[in-house]
């Protein structure tokens, strides 16, 4: 057990499982899959497994993808890590094929296989195109992949090692504005199931739903709000495909109070789908979202900043609610 | 030499060229082989060396996709309980004939060469040995059907013959096929991966995505384009500035060779050089097969029962229509045919055994059709199945 | 004035505005823009306005998406026509360029643009990735991309109209199961705002909204709800981004009961959004949401035609909250 | 030949070739000019026939680029107040400044060529024409900036040059770039759609749609390929079967050039020919330049203060780097020195006429930079504003 950084994590439980599994492969594009941590061996898996296995391609997300798709047909685990600009690129590989394919012929299909969706570290002043947080949505719609987003470096390696091992495809988002977050992680491998959400922090006056890139901010929101005395539940989804309706209605039963907090744009974010599934669910309740506008991110970081809804914001709406 | 004193010979193991000798004396080897077969004048001549049982179940397949082909064609137009629809492949039989022929299509599935298809996948699916009541069933929504009726004709698979799916999209396929190439590849297999593709494919950007890595990673890879002149309603120079698609992919350095889909045996010489490359690690190949579908783009519109192709009218194509003489120049080369013509001057068989072998097909056929349609239906709440590997997903549509 | 089909409808609408506009352009690839009405001339795009102005491209629906950002972006309208089956191939040049480009470039670039977003007919038999409707979702969650959905050829015309005068870019949504409905529809130009629900019927027991493929079968089983004595209010929303929050908020908090349905899959459907509004909105309602399950369409009719919440579905969705 | 005699012949209108003749006989005229400059044997050396101003003007840009990027670095390197970002050109100037001196760059909008740029747009930017202290109030994320404040680096555009826009994607803007040529050809314009890309762009598959588009449709459109040989940290040889990008496009049967992407003139003669093949109805024309970038891929990591240059340690590229021997041997074929020895060559300035003309571009650089640091910072609820034509969206980030 040492404390370990979200890339650490991940790409030792992505190492154990190729070790174990010498079919298994994995396709880059500009990210090396390539991690250090202090006191811990460097990972290379380039390296370790060689050119055959681990393949640098050209700019072509759309071939990861789809290559990942034919390499789990054959029978091969495979993976890739897609870089956040070309997120969007494989958008209809996944959604028309790697989703559909076992269901489609009626469960001959099976793919075995990982797709690491880098999500922006929504660095101010990028704009536009490199510091948007909207794929968490697309890929949610999506049926037959399961989509997770993993918040902490100890759920990133279990969630990890768990895709991997699952029959069906796995969407992983990883928000890379976690990057420097660090925390103990078990060096052997072990599982996080790709179906529950987890309840952060409990409390009776209010439930907080949040999930990846958005979690420190609801976190520290919690905090001050705990500080102060208010009851807060804090769940973080960890999965939005399928998302753990149960978790969220039984808080919110509890709570009576229900503020779901998006980095994505307003408009049919994860938050939609949580608001929606407690208020079919739960009566009486009071529901609120927060999420970014539905507008791209500006490269000003006056602007930029100013729209995302940080802790600031979290505590000010929570208030408002209670 | 009669087909039952060569039917012996063959068994007892006397080899095609062998055969061919013989043959070349009597003064008919290549008479009535297609014009273009021997066109390519680098292409090895494998065809000639196969046993006849080999040969023989080419033809064979041939057939079996083409009366599958007309029986279904005869059925959407006469039996109004017929449920199933169809892209009808008939007139491009010798193309996934021929490739399949040259492919290792039993044993595990960590052995065997792997084949995508696409949106017109029967033909493909029989010649790589997928079982022809399974999959009338799949086409009919039954429940015991190759895919339970989640598939019907546009998305029928079986893996355990190495008959990786037809596909209804146009592209992804051939970028999905390389994945397969490069896990054989990264896993250290002999086996290979094959696309077919239409003259459509070639405008899609997965064409580029397709060829680039396939060279790059010199994988185990061929893609097989059946151009069949048309996407839909559209001549492929719509949407291609090349005559020979295969010059496309010479620029990328893989080897291309275009053939004639019409002659099986063309086809299969082609394949099997490819398959051997492939096998051998020198990495993809790209065949272009000139080819005719005789029936419009989807479905039967503008055919006639009991009748072969579909001329003129149909209205899906709304205001453009492939010339009624081009359909039936074409079939003047029916794959058919050439395949039954050359078998029977190599002396395989004689016109007898050939029609003997016909009747057993269209039998097969008739079987496989009724069998199909005393299949139960599906179950309604089987939907909710094989979303994911465990598990069924809520019906949400029910409040 | 006369009965006209929705192709018809739109139709005249684009040749119009081409005969107006002689930089105008239409890109289509397997549907060429040719429409017959009884009574009424054979509109054909193509051989009217010569193949300089209407090409027949490939299959590339990316490029054909592409094209026509950049003929807006050089000043010319322009629309193209995308056949469902690659209704998902240009998806990132839509969310990431169409989308933000105003906004990326602090409104220098303006895109005088129409995507015809075919959706399909979800003919039961066709399977994963041809009966599918889950399309409205995706292209409903990016900003600077104003979405429809008409349901009427009155609206489509209308809207279609105000999409080729809009200075932004509209992802037009045609939902091909509507393709043969009629009415009367003006022969002269006219607009429909592309930020207004309708409601197409007035009540005060429950509020059903749905959208696109989906109206037919609610206003079906409103009638027959009406017929046995409920006061429904139906709201076709018709503009999912920028959705008409006022209009639906208004009715729920009349009714203070909400049936959102949606053909798109569950998870994420616009109804989730439409709930998630109102529920931020109206306190002490009740809130329900049909929609396709989410799985893939399959193939066999039984199952498919099971799986669809057709005017039997939503009526009984409704007697069970009123 | 004085500089200041020359000065006079220019403005007298005497033309370049003219003047290169009294140079030939001075025995000089291509003495220093870069090395493969006269390489394609068939390609007219028009820049031979500019006027002075022109020719001039050419190594005024190259100058204009290359001190905007000292500039930046040496405030990147310098300034903790400085908060612009950049992926630095220096090193391709002679690229942008020659392709852009071939373009239409003023007049109405409906008759200016166009441009559209990728993630590392400074270069071609002024080289359109865009004004230097605006994009750099944009760089710095000013509310008086060229857009405002909403794009800085990677989305600065300006239409009003012919300048469409930074692009943050790899891809999507080659096919967009196709579509400013569509609608011209449509419109019966005569202008032209210029795109710039690296080597990174051809294996995206939008390299497919782009060339294939553009040949079957005859589009005037011109694709500038700047091969620096890496694309991020890898080379193009991972990404790319071909030794020159430019044989892929000439397999879609469009006239391809390789030029010296060094050499300022000889991009001009390629970029002349393309722009004129186009404005006549000729059709697309690709040029691949091979150049290099002197800096790592973004920001300015390895870079010192004062000096021209990275070397080394990229903390972005985690494994790969570029040899600096690499880098140093190619810093040996300097753009701003190969066209400035040229000219001097050519008799058009000397030594110190061409000092005196870096000298004003560094105040020009100095006073833009100085301009930027003192215009406002954005308002933030302007965020809001510019997603649609008209109106602002709700801040949805307050409860
Ligand atoms: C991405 C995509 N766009 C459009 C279609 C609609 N479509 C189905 S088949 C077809 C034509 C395919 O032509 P080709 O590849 O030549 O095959 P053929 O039908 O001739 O066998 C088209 C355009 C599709 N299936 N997928
Ligand atoms: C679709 C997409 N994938 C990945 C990236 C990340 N990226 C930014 S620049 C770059 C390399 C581009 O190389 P090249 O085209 O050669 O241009 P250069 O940087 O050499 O000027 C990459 C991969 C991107 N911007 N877009
Ligand atoms: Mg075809
Ligand atoms: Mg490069």
């Amino acid at each position: 057990m040492t404390e370990k950084s979200w890339m650490y994590a991940v790409l030792e439980a992505v190492a154990a499982e190729m070790r174990a599994d010498p079919a298994m492969t994995w396709i880059f594009e500009l990210t090396p899959p390539v991690a250090s941590n202090p006191g811990m061996p460097v990972i290379n898996l380039e390296t370790e497994f060689g050119r055959k296995r681990v393949v640098n391609t050209g700019i072509d997300e759309n071939w990861m993808v789809q290559a990942v798709i034919g390499a789990g047909l054959a029978g091969s685990r495979a993976a890739t890590y897609i870089p956040y600009q070309g997120a969007c690129m494989p958008f209809q590989a996944i959604q028309n094929h790697a989703g559909k394919l076992r269901h489609m012929t009626g469960g001959k299909a099976s793919l075995p296989v990982v797709f690491v969706m880098e999500m922006t570290g929504q660095t101010p002043g990028f704009a536009g195109q490199h510091s948007d947080y909207e794929i968490d949505s697309y890929y949610m719609h999506i049926p037959g992949v399961r989509t997770v987003i993993p918040s902490t470096p100890y759920d990133a390696k279990g969630m990890m090692v768990s895709a991997l091992r699952s029959p069906d495809p796995v969407v992983f988002l990883y928000p890379a504005g976690l990057r420097m977050l660090s925390e103990e992680v078990p060096d052997d491998q072990y599982e996080v199931p790709l179906d529950k959400a987890a309840v952060r922090q409990e409390g009776s006056d209010l439930t907080i739903v949040g999930s990846g890139g958005g979690m420190p901010d609801v976190l520290k929101a919690a905090k001050r709000l705990t500080d102060e005395g208010m009851s807060v539940e804090v769940i973080d989804l960890r999965v939005l495909k399928q998302m753990d309706t149960e978790t969220l209605v039984a808080s919110v039963a509890k709570t009576k109070r229900l503020l779901a907090v998006d980095q994505s744009y307003y408009t049919l974010g994860p938050a939609a789908e949580v608001v929606a599934r407690c208020a079919e669910n739960v009566e009486g309740a009071r529901f609120k979202r927060i999420a970014f506008p539905d507008a791209p991110p500006p490269a000003s970081p006056e602007m930029f900043n100013w729209m995302r809804p940080d802790a600031e914001r979290v505590y000010a709406a929570a208030k408002a609610m209670v | 030499m009669n087909s039952t004193a060569h039917h012996t010979a063959t068994e007892e193991g006397v080899s095609r060229r062998g055969f061919l000798q013989i043959a070349a004396l009597a003064g008919t080897a290549a008479g009535m082989a297609s014009r273009a077969a021997y066109a390519d004048g680098q292409i090895g001549y494998w065809a000639m060396d196969l046993p006849d049982d080999k040969l023989k179940g080419m033809l064979r397949t041939i057939l079996r996709i083409r009366w599958h082909e007309r029986t279904m064609a005869d059925k959407m137009l006469t039996d109004s309980n017929y449920r199933g629809y169809n892209h009808f492949y008939a007139g491009q039989e010798a193309v996934a004939t021929g490739v399949c022929a040259a492919l290792r299509n039993d044993g595990p599935f960590d052995q065997i060469d792997v084949a995508y298809s696409t949106h017109r996948p029967s033909g493909h699916a029989l010649a790589k040995g997928v079982d022809m009541k399974l999959m009338q069933a799949e086409m009919d929504f039954r429940a015991t059907g190759l895919n339970g009726g989640y598939a019907a004709e546009m998305h029928i698979a079986d893996p355990s013959v190495g008959f990786m799916g037809a596909d209804g999209m146009i592209g992804p396929g051939h970028a999905i096929a390389t994945g397969s190439a490069f896990a054989f590849r990264a896993r250290g297999s002999d086996q290979v991966s094959v696309v077919f593709g239409g003259d459509g494919t070639y405008a899609t950007p997965h064409f580029h995505s397709a060829l680039n890595n396939a060279k790059l990673l010199d994988l185990p890879f061929i893609y097989v384009l059946e151009n069949n002149l048309y996407h839909q309603y559209a001549h492929y120079s719509y949407s291609c500035p090349h005559t020979d698609i295969a010059d496309a992919a010479r620029a990328y350095g893989i080897p291309a060779r275009v053939v004639d889909g019409q002659d099986v045996f063309q086809v299969y010489n082609a394949a099997k050089e490819a398959v051997d490359r492939a096998r051998s690690g020198g990495g993809p190949t790209f065949i272009e097969a000139k080819t005719y579908r005789y029936y419009n783009h989807w479905g039967a519109p503008g055919a006639e029962a009991g009748k072969l192709g579909a001329f003129g009218y149909d209205p899906l194509a709304i205001t453009s229509f492939r010339p009624e003489r081009e359909v039936r120049a074409w079939m003047q080369r029916d794959p058919v045919d050439i395949a039954r013509k050359t078998l029977i001057d190599w002396g395989l068989l004689d016109a007898a055994a050939a029609d003997a072998m016909e009747e057993e097909v269209k039998a097969e056929v008739t079987e496989a059709f009724a069998w199909a349609a005393e299949q139960p239906l599906c179950k309604p709440e089987d939907g909710l199945k094989n979303v994911f590997a465990e598990g069924e997903v809520i019906p949400r549509q029910i409040a």
